[in-house]
């Protein structure tokens, strides 16, 4: 019904009501359950963006927006209302700046992490990944669902590497955040040497925290700008081998106290195995011949002295491990350094790492602290039991964000993709261990799947108030109505 | 005045000894020369003042508020015109009842405080633990608190602790309809390691660059990001200030860097972050500097074109620190110091080789000992904030705030301190940089009561070259959205619509912060 | 009101809370970093030191009046001239102390006195003492000693006991120790005996600064008649009127005014006195305000503006006796120091200051109470002080608790040390 | 009458203390007024006297004791202290216009004798001989005159017999003893004796007692017409020093130089 309007907006080539192409979004690799949508709109334009909301809030029509190519994950994308028109962002693909001195690019949200990452790099820069992104994911999306980094140390803030962006609210305002804002536009910033870098404000308020986080709910984001960070002129990857998390713990904590290393995660060896693998049986293999549990991370040098910077922060990193009674190494059970850099720095390979293993999988993420984790390990594994799902295919993944104030704890339930029981039962996994976990203190900051509602019933006076905020800039309720219960008061 | 009716339910939620109308325990309240653009330090004077002890009086006096009808501020350490009530007939919180730190959380680095731990304590209780806090310019006697989540406020330390803005973590809240919300992780009962979520975060609505100055309710709780310290769990020292002798550690090495010229500095600076290196980073002008420690010679000197020339040459002045963990990577950052400096033509003074002065240096920087020196030249002071950008964007913007500022030195409104007192400090590595332009006067004298002036000139000069937005005039409030609204996506209309749904009745003093609206 | 004349110091307050805290190098700290009472206590802005310039203002602008409410914020205060220092460290141009006192002089000058305060200084009209104890006891703490009597012969140093010390027969170990000490030492010591008077500085605070005048200028015709060169004292609060008050208000001593610590350290440093007896105690020392910033000389200084106001004029606490009975301490065989956090310039006072022991008993035992917790905090065996006042609020306040802490005076411990510890 | 013991009016006069040092004094010549700093305000010492002389008649034979003072501002410790002495009763008539320069002796007694007047009962009204600060002597004759009763002054001692009030008299070198008809004004010397002091317990009771406020208006005396005095000027005694040597060449000759310049200046 809004297809001659769109295509009144962006042009009918850039409007599809192509069947095979609305049933993609019907579902994802999540537990979601949804509908397709009734159209897809591809704007090329924060103009055509403004004019697509404002017509979606005339027709009261969902807009559910998607910035990165297939295969998609979690839920954010799939309507949950028929008359809903999905946004696709990824013709808006333009590197609009990329600034060497002040270490950042501006971007629009259909660049993807392969892109950026090559574009960057010519000028010694390097973009500041989270676990091996697959090539076409939107890094703006990817930053905006609050993805962790692999490197925490840059992750000053949960907004990290997200700096200033244009967005479009539910509203139908255009609004810039940070210092974006003014005064002057992008060229009269760029002309007065400002480069978007403050991403505070403006004013007495942070709009960009709210967009971050909602899942497309409150605001799209037509560019944004991201923090970069120097390449490093040297540098060396280690393994410190373990056989449970508690053994590594120590060294963990006192590694991020003093910002030692750059790239810095702890896997367990199915998620290892999983990504450095290639097919089901090597990563069998491969599961059987990894240690447990694996610290990885990288020290690098820069500019200035970089050797001495590796070298110093090598032995400072030996005596911290030492007496843990650990050993960085530079390879493990047949894992080289080779393999390593790969997991730090690529995207993955074609359709997704996680699909290597067994074809299917489930993602259960949550943010605590690290000492938490040993705790949530062994709850995982009784709910395992339970369920009789075997706990060796559990892909365990603790990413230190904020510095090392909490960790990302993702775990992967691998399964067998054509087995709809097996399906099924990780489906009834998930469902018990995301309420255990939640009831042990796990917090779930990025609601996901069919489990979004579950953390706002936990914090009914944080709901109350962001159904205040949410009716605020989207009045509405055009912008993926669903992803967040904005409960009206 | 208060209905005595009213003032009884507020006596009920604090207890009699803990609430006051008496005209002279108000005026305590009311007095402000910080920042009061006005010739008389009176403001309004408030209706009460209670001292709240928990939470739950927070709340109680909010909800008593809420019947009634009666305007609301809460304060912690009180200092500043912010503080100082929007209107008569409403009740000031003072929080300094609520003065404990409830957590130190040393492996995850992080505190949980109330609002009238200042930054001191918190610094000193953190080191034990080999922790640190970042302290705010406006020294260590200002609230934790309040620099995460009511006010801004920028410090030394930024270059390796960050902006506290960004430090917060877990924020407890009561809204000004008198709900308590907190934030993130611990509204889930899950800790205080997390300020955001689930889904979006409203840190985003509790504060942005400035906090809401009061205007949003009352903060009651927040848990901060505290940082590695490798220094000792206590750095005795004897002394007060010029006179302190202390034992410098030595993994922490402390100098005084000079430029000739703003390129360089400004190159030197971009090495710096890019090296990683760095505990301490501010740029502190030689007049600044003079003015502040020594105000009776700068008074005496100022005027002769020796001292001039000899200040002018080392105004380009930068207090660097490092604090290591190891021999290694204090060797490693000494090594990349000196090789920045050399490469940019500057000069490298090792304040270990002036050891009474290293001592002084130490507690001025590490603890922003130095902040209320500000106060010494003339008894009052005041900024026009020229940049929060990049690095490079501020040096425009600094030669534009000494400019405007020395026409009023030179008519003898503002004390004579060479004009550049743009003293600054990067963040993060250099992420980003503020500068910001002092002025020292003496508001007794009729002649020098024109700061506000010298701010809305450069806050306009800035808006007419899109040069930046300078947080001048006090930094927010109606009068300043209105302002820089028009130029910054109307950023203005999105803080009334804010107010008008957390706060309908605009009963949390929208002074500072804006009335609700739409 | 001559409150008047500090209209520029008070205006110069730019209400930033210094005056609350311990000087910020030395917080050390969550607890032990609030340095004034009164604001620790009562809370209210009002009573701090930056409070009370404000009041002061309100007071000269008339936005207030003298009520006894106000006076009772205005009293509710130590006057330990801790907010003095702090604030001092930044400020060349505010004299915090002086216009908390000026406040007090408006009190008495309007008639807005504490009624406990009206019957001390009846008491000292009466009987020339704090208490209103009879005049011809005050030498009594002397007997059997052996003192010159000053009346009727020369000597070459005066002893003055003070109020506190001649009544205060549960500190009569520490006076008689006090003098014993010197005269052991050969020191030509003189007393006045029943012809003592109060210094009268505890009148001055309280707002009589009339009586304290009275009393000063009596003080020092008596001196002088004396012949004596030197003045010395074992009570700290009277040290702080002589060295202090006395020159404040004009009256010059024309002698040597020393406290006991002060004499008994330059006399062992001569080797006049050698404590020998070990005393194995871990004590921990109790900085008094009137022997450490409060008393710190008094230099008047004539200029307008303080802002130029050169920094020898500046009160700032620094030239207060604080190495003196450290010092000693270090001498005495076995005795350990154990420091507080809060000491010298910017120590917790013992709370019986400015008239708060004589009208608001709680509030002395709170702030004495504080200190006792800093002290058993050190793990010391014996709070050390050099003021009876100090003592006497100490004492008190562990009689209602039970802990283990010795309340001496150092000259008492040195008396140990010396093996001559005399019956009280 | 005095079985039932007598309604006793002391007057009370605020000054400032007579005891401060000479240097709490100054004379502000230009508006003819001593200015007082550093100072306490006092119940007048003869008043003192009075009311020690009310207390000891109320031991002796009962009664009810007023204490009755006027002016503008009136301190509440000062009354307080002079209450817990043992009084009764406290009466302030406070005005703006009862200040130093609106005021003379007459109009005081006037105004007090209002005051008294509007009592509910009164035998014996008290007061000093004169107050510490004018030292005039006026106002107590003045109020019986207002009153229309007799007076007796300098009362050294002051009994009841029975109707009668006796009065030792304070002369120059001794005393009479006068007889005196109740209602009657006794204006009192110190010998009668020094005004005892209240312990600390009885200021704060007295804080019970009730107080009358009363304004010159209310009592229906104006002020400023009863006043037939003004104060013209005020000075102090200006006290010079000057210093002269006296010389000789011989003892003998310098003496007589010396009586020479005595008797030139007059003090010869």
């Amino acid at each position: 019904m809004m297809i001659e309007e769109l295509s009144g907006i962006v042009g009918a080539d850039r409007v599809s009501k192509e069947k095979a192409s609305l049933e993609a979004y019907a579902s994802d690799n999540s537990f979601t359950e949804g509908c397709a949508p009734s159209a897809i709109v591809s704007p090329v334009n924060a103009e055509q963006v403004v004019e697509i909301i404002n017509l979606a809030a005339r027709e009261k029509a969902g807009l559910v927006p998607s910035s990165s190519a297939p295969p998609r994950f979690r839920g954010d994308t799939v309507p949950e209302r028929e008359d809903s028109v999905v946004v696709d962002l990824t013709g808006m693909d333009r590197i609009i700046k990329i600034n060497r001195r002040n270490k950042v690019a501006l971007i629009e949200p259909g660049v993807t992490f392969g892109r950026l990452a090559r574009e960057v790099a010519k000028e010694g820069l390097k973009v500041l990944m989270p676990l091996l992104p697959r090539e076409g994911k939107s890094v703006v999306g990817s930053y905006l669902e609050r993805e962790p980094i692999l490197i925490p140390k840059y992750h000053w803030d949960v907004t990290d590497p997200l700096l200033c962006a244009e967005v479009i609210f539910g509203t139908g305002d255009m609004f810039r955040t940070g210092s974006a804002a003014g005064p002057g536009d992008l060229e009269d910033q760029w002309a007065s040497e400002r480069y978007q870098k403050n991403p505070m404000g403006p004013g007495q308020s942070d709009l960009i925290r709210v967009v971050q986080g909602a899942r497309g709910t409150v605001g799209l984001v037509t560019w944004a700008s991201v923090r970069l960070e120097p390449l490093p002129s040297a540098s060396r990857t280690f393994i410190v081998a373990a056989d449970s998390f508690g053994e590594l713990l120590g060294l963990v904590y006192s590694m991020l106290r003093r910002k030692l290393g750059e790239e810095f995660l702890v896997l367990n060896g199915t998620d290892l195995a999983a990504i450095v693998g290639g097919d089901r049986e090597e990563i069998e293999e491969l599961k059987g011949r990894l240690p447990p549990w694996s610290l990885i991370y990288r020290v690098a040098g820069f500019k200035y002295f970089p050797s001495d910077r590796v070298s110093y922060q090598v032995n400072d990193i030996g005596d911290l491990a030492g007496a843990e009674g650990l050993e960085p190494c530079r390879s493990l059970a047949g894992v080289s350094e080779e393999d390593i850099g790969g997991v730090l720095d690529g995207t993955s390979g074609e359709p997704y790492w996680k699909f290597g293993y067994l074809g299917g999988f489930a993602d259960i993420f949550l943010i605590a602290t690290l000492e938490m984790v040993p705790s949530f390990l062994e709850l995982m594994e009784e709910e395992a039991k339970k369920a009789e799902y075997p706990s060796g295919n559990i892909g365990m993944y603790v990413q230190p964000i904020q510095q090392g104030r909490s960790c990302h704890v993702e775990f992967t339930l691998y399964y067998d993709e054509g087995d709809e029981g097996e399906r099924q039962k990780v489906r009834g996994l998930c469902d018990s261990a995301i309420r255990r976990l939640m009831d042990s203190g796990g917090f779930f900051s990025r609601p996901f799947g069919p489990w979004c509602e579950l953390p706002f019933d936990r914090c009914p006076d944080t709901a109350m108030l962001l159904g205040k905020i949410g009716k605020m800039l989207d009045p509405d309720g055009i912008l993926n109505p669903g992803k967040i219960p904005y409960r009206v008061v | 005045m208060l209905d005595d009716a009213v003032y009884r339910e507020f006596e009920e939620v604090v207890g009699p000894d803990n609430i006051s109308r008496e005209p002279a325990i108000l005026d305590g309240y009311t007095y402000q020369i910080v920042f009061n653009p006005t010739p008389s330090p009176w403001l309004n004077r408030p209706a009460a003042v209670a001292l709240p002890c928990s939470t739950e009086e927070v709340q109680g006096i909010v909800k008593v508020c809420n019947r009634h009808h009666v305007r609301f501020k809460a304060h912690s350490t009180g200092w500043g015109v912010f503080n100082a009530p929007g209107y008569e007939d409403m009740i000031i919180l003072d929080l300094r009842r609520m003065n404990r730190i409830l957590q130190i959380d040393e492996n995850n680095m992080f505190a949980l405080v109330e609002p009238y731990i200042t930054c001191n304590q918190l610094q000193a209780e953190a080191m034990k633990k080999g922790l640190n806090c970042h302290i705010i310019g406006a020294g260590p006697n200002t609230s934790v608190l309040a620099s995460c989540t009511s006010v801004g406020g920028v410090g030394w330390t930024g270059i390796s602790m960050g902006y506290n803005c960004r430090n917060v973590l877990g924020v407890e809240w009561v809204l000004p309809t008198g709900e308590v919300v907190r934030l993130g992780s611990p509204g889930s009962g899950d800790g205080w390691f997390s300020g955001d979520g689930p889904g979006p975060s409203l840190r985003g609505i509790m504060r942005g660059l400035f906090g809401a100055m009061g205007g949003l309710g009352v903060f009651t709780r927040v848990a901060v990001k505290l940082f590695n310290w490798p220094g000792p769990k206590r750095i005795d020292a004897r002394g007060l200030m010029f006179d302190i002798k202390a034992e410098v550690p030595e993994n922490i090495k402390l100098y005084i860097l000079l430029f000739p010229d703003m390129q360089r500095f400004l190159d030197a600076t971009y090495d710096l972050g890019d090296a990683e290196i760095g505990w301490i980073h501010s740029r502190n002008p030689a007049g600044m500097l003079f003015t502040f420690l020594f105000p009776g010679l700068m008074r005496e000197t100022a005027g002769r074109p020796a001292m001039r020339s000899a200040m002018e040459s080392i105004k380009h002045m930068v207090s660097f620190g490092i604090a290591a963990s190891s021999p290694g990577e204090l060797a490693y950052q000494e090594k990349v110091v000196r090789e920045v400096i050399a490469r940019n033509d500057g000069v490298l003074i090792d304040m270990g080789k002036l050891p009474q002065f290293e001592s002084f240096m130490l507690f001025g920087l590490m603890r922003s000992t130095l902040s209320a020196f500000v106060f010494r030249a003339g008894g009052n002071f005041a900024s026009s904030l020229v940049g929060e950008e990049t690095t490079d964007s501020g040096a425009p913007q600094v030669d534009l705030g000494v400019r405007i500022k020395q026409e009023y030195i030179d008519k003898g409104a503002l004390i004579d301190d060479m004009a550049d007192t743009v003293w600054g400090s990067i963040y993060e590595n250099n992420l980003f940089a503020h500068y910001e332009s002092l002025m020292t006067f003496d508001s007794r004298d009729p002649r020098q009561q024109e700061w506000i002036k010298v701010d809305e000139e450069v806050v306009d000069e800035l808006i007419d070259r899109k040069w930046g937005i300078g947080i001048g005039l006090s930094g927010a409030g109606t009068v300043v959205h209105k302002k820089f609204g028009p130029h910054m996506c109307n950023y203005d209309k999105w803080q009334r619509r804010i107010k008008k749904a957390l706060d309908p009745e605009g009963l949390s003093d929208p002074i500072g912060y804006t009335e609700p609206g739409d | 009101m001559a409150l008047r004349e500090y209209e520029r110091d008070i205006r110069g307050c730019s209400r930033c809370s210094i005056c609350k805290w311990v000087p910020f190098a030395q917080i050390k700290s969550v607890d032990c970093a609030t340095v004034c009472p009164s604001i620790s206590r009562y809370n209210f802005h009002s009573y701090s030191g930056g409070g009370r310039l404000i009041l002061g203002l309100s007071l000269l602008e008339d936005r207030v009046e003298l009520t006894e409410e106000v006076a009772d914020i205005i009293y509710k205060c130590v006057m330990c001239g801790a907010c003095e220092v702090s604030c001092k460290i930044y400020r060349d141009d505010i004299d915090v102390l002086r216009v908390i006192e000026e406040l007090r002089f408006a009190c008495v000058e309007n008639g807005m006195m504490l009624p406990e305060h009206m019957m001390m200084v009846d008491a000292m009209k009466q009987e020339d003492n704090v208490f209103g104890e009879p005049k011809s006891a005050r030498g009594d703490w002397a007997k059997d000693l052996g003192l010159k009597d000053i009346n009727k012969e020369k000597a070459d140093v005066l002893f003055h006991a003070g109020c506190r010390l001649s009544y205060d027969e549960g500190l009569r170990g520490v006076v008689r120790g006090a003098a014993s000490i010197l005269s052991d030492a050969g020191v030509d010591l003189g007393i006045a005996g029943a012809d003592e008077a109060c210094c009268g500085g505890r009148a001055f605070e309280v707002g009589y600064r009339g009586e304290l005048e009275k009393y000063a200028e009596d003080f020092a015709s008596r001196v002088k008649a004396s012949g004596c060169s030197k003045l010395v004292t074992p009570c700290s609060d009277c040290y702080g009127a002589f060295k202090q008050l006395y020159p404040m208000v004009g009256k010059e001593l024309g002698v040597e005014v020393l406290h006991v610590v002060e004499y008994v350290e330059m006399l062992m440093g001569q080797g006049r006195i050698r404590p020998t007896v070990k005393v194995p105690l871990k004590v921990t020392y109790h900085d008094p305000c009137h022997l450490g910033r409060r008393g710190e000389p008094y230099r008047e200084w004539e200029g307008e503006d303080k802002l130029k106001r050169p920094s020898a004029f500046k009160m700032s606490g620094t030239r207060g006796v604080y190495d003196a009975p450290r010092e000693i301490l270090s001498r005495l065989p076995a005795v350990e120091l154990v420091e507080m956090e809060r000491i010298r310039e910017y120590a917790w006072c013992c709370g019986a200051g400015g008239g708060v022991m004589e009208a608001y008993p709680e509030f002395n035992s709170w702030s004495a109470n504080e200190r006792v917790d800093e002290a058993l905090a050190t793990g010391a065996q014996a709070i050390v002080t050099a003021c009876p006042w100090c003592e006497r609020s100490f004492t008190d306040a562990l009689e209602e608790r039970d802990e283990d802490l010795e309340v001496l005076d150092l000259m008492e411990l040195l008396a140990r040390s010396l093996g001559s510890e005399p019956d009280a | 009458m005095s079985q039932v013991g007598l309604d006793i009016v002391v007057c009370v006069k605020q000054v400032p203390d007579p005891e401060g040092p000479s240097s709490s004094f100054t004379v502000d010549e230009e508006n003819v007024r001593v200015v007082t700093s550093g100072i306490p305000p006092v119940v007048s010492p003869f008043d003192e006297n009075a009311l020690e002389a009310a207390l000891r008649l109320k031991k002796a034979g009962g009664g009810r004791i007023t204490l009755l003072s006027a002016g503008t501002k009136i301190s509440n410790p000062v009354m307080l202290k002079a209450l817990a002495t043992g009084a009764d009763n406290l009466v302030l008539v406070q005005d703006g216009s009862l200040d130093y320069s609106g005021t003379d002796s007459r109009s005081t007694a006037a105004l007090l004798a209002a005051a008294i007047g509007r009592m509910d009962a009164y035998d014996l009204v008290l007061t000093g001989r004169q107050a510490a600060d004018t030292n005039a002597g006026q106002v107590g004759v003045g109020i019986a005159g207002f009153l229309g009763i007799p007076a007796i002054t300098f009362a050294g001692k002051i009994d009841i017999a029975g109707d009668k009030v006796v009065v030792e008299r304070v002369l120059p070198d001794g005393y009479e003893v006068v007889e005196g008809p109740l209602p009657l004004l006794v204006t009192v010397s110190h010998e009668v004796g020094d005004l005892r002091y209240p312990h600390i317990a009885e200021i704060k009771r007295a804080k019970e007692i009730p107080v009358a406020r009363w304004t010159a208006e209310e009592l229906g005396v104006d002020v400023k017409g009863e006043k037939v005095t003004e104060l013209v000027g005020i000075s102090a005694p200006r006290i010079s020093r000057r210093c002269e040597l006296v010389e000789g060449d011989t003892q003998r000759e310098a003496g007589e130089n010396l009586a020479r310049a005595l008797r030139r200046d007059g003090v010869l």
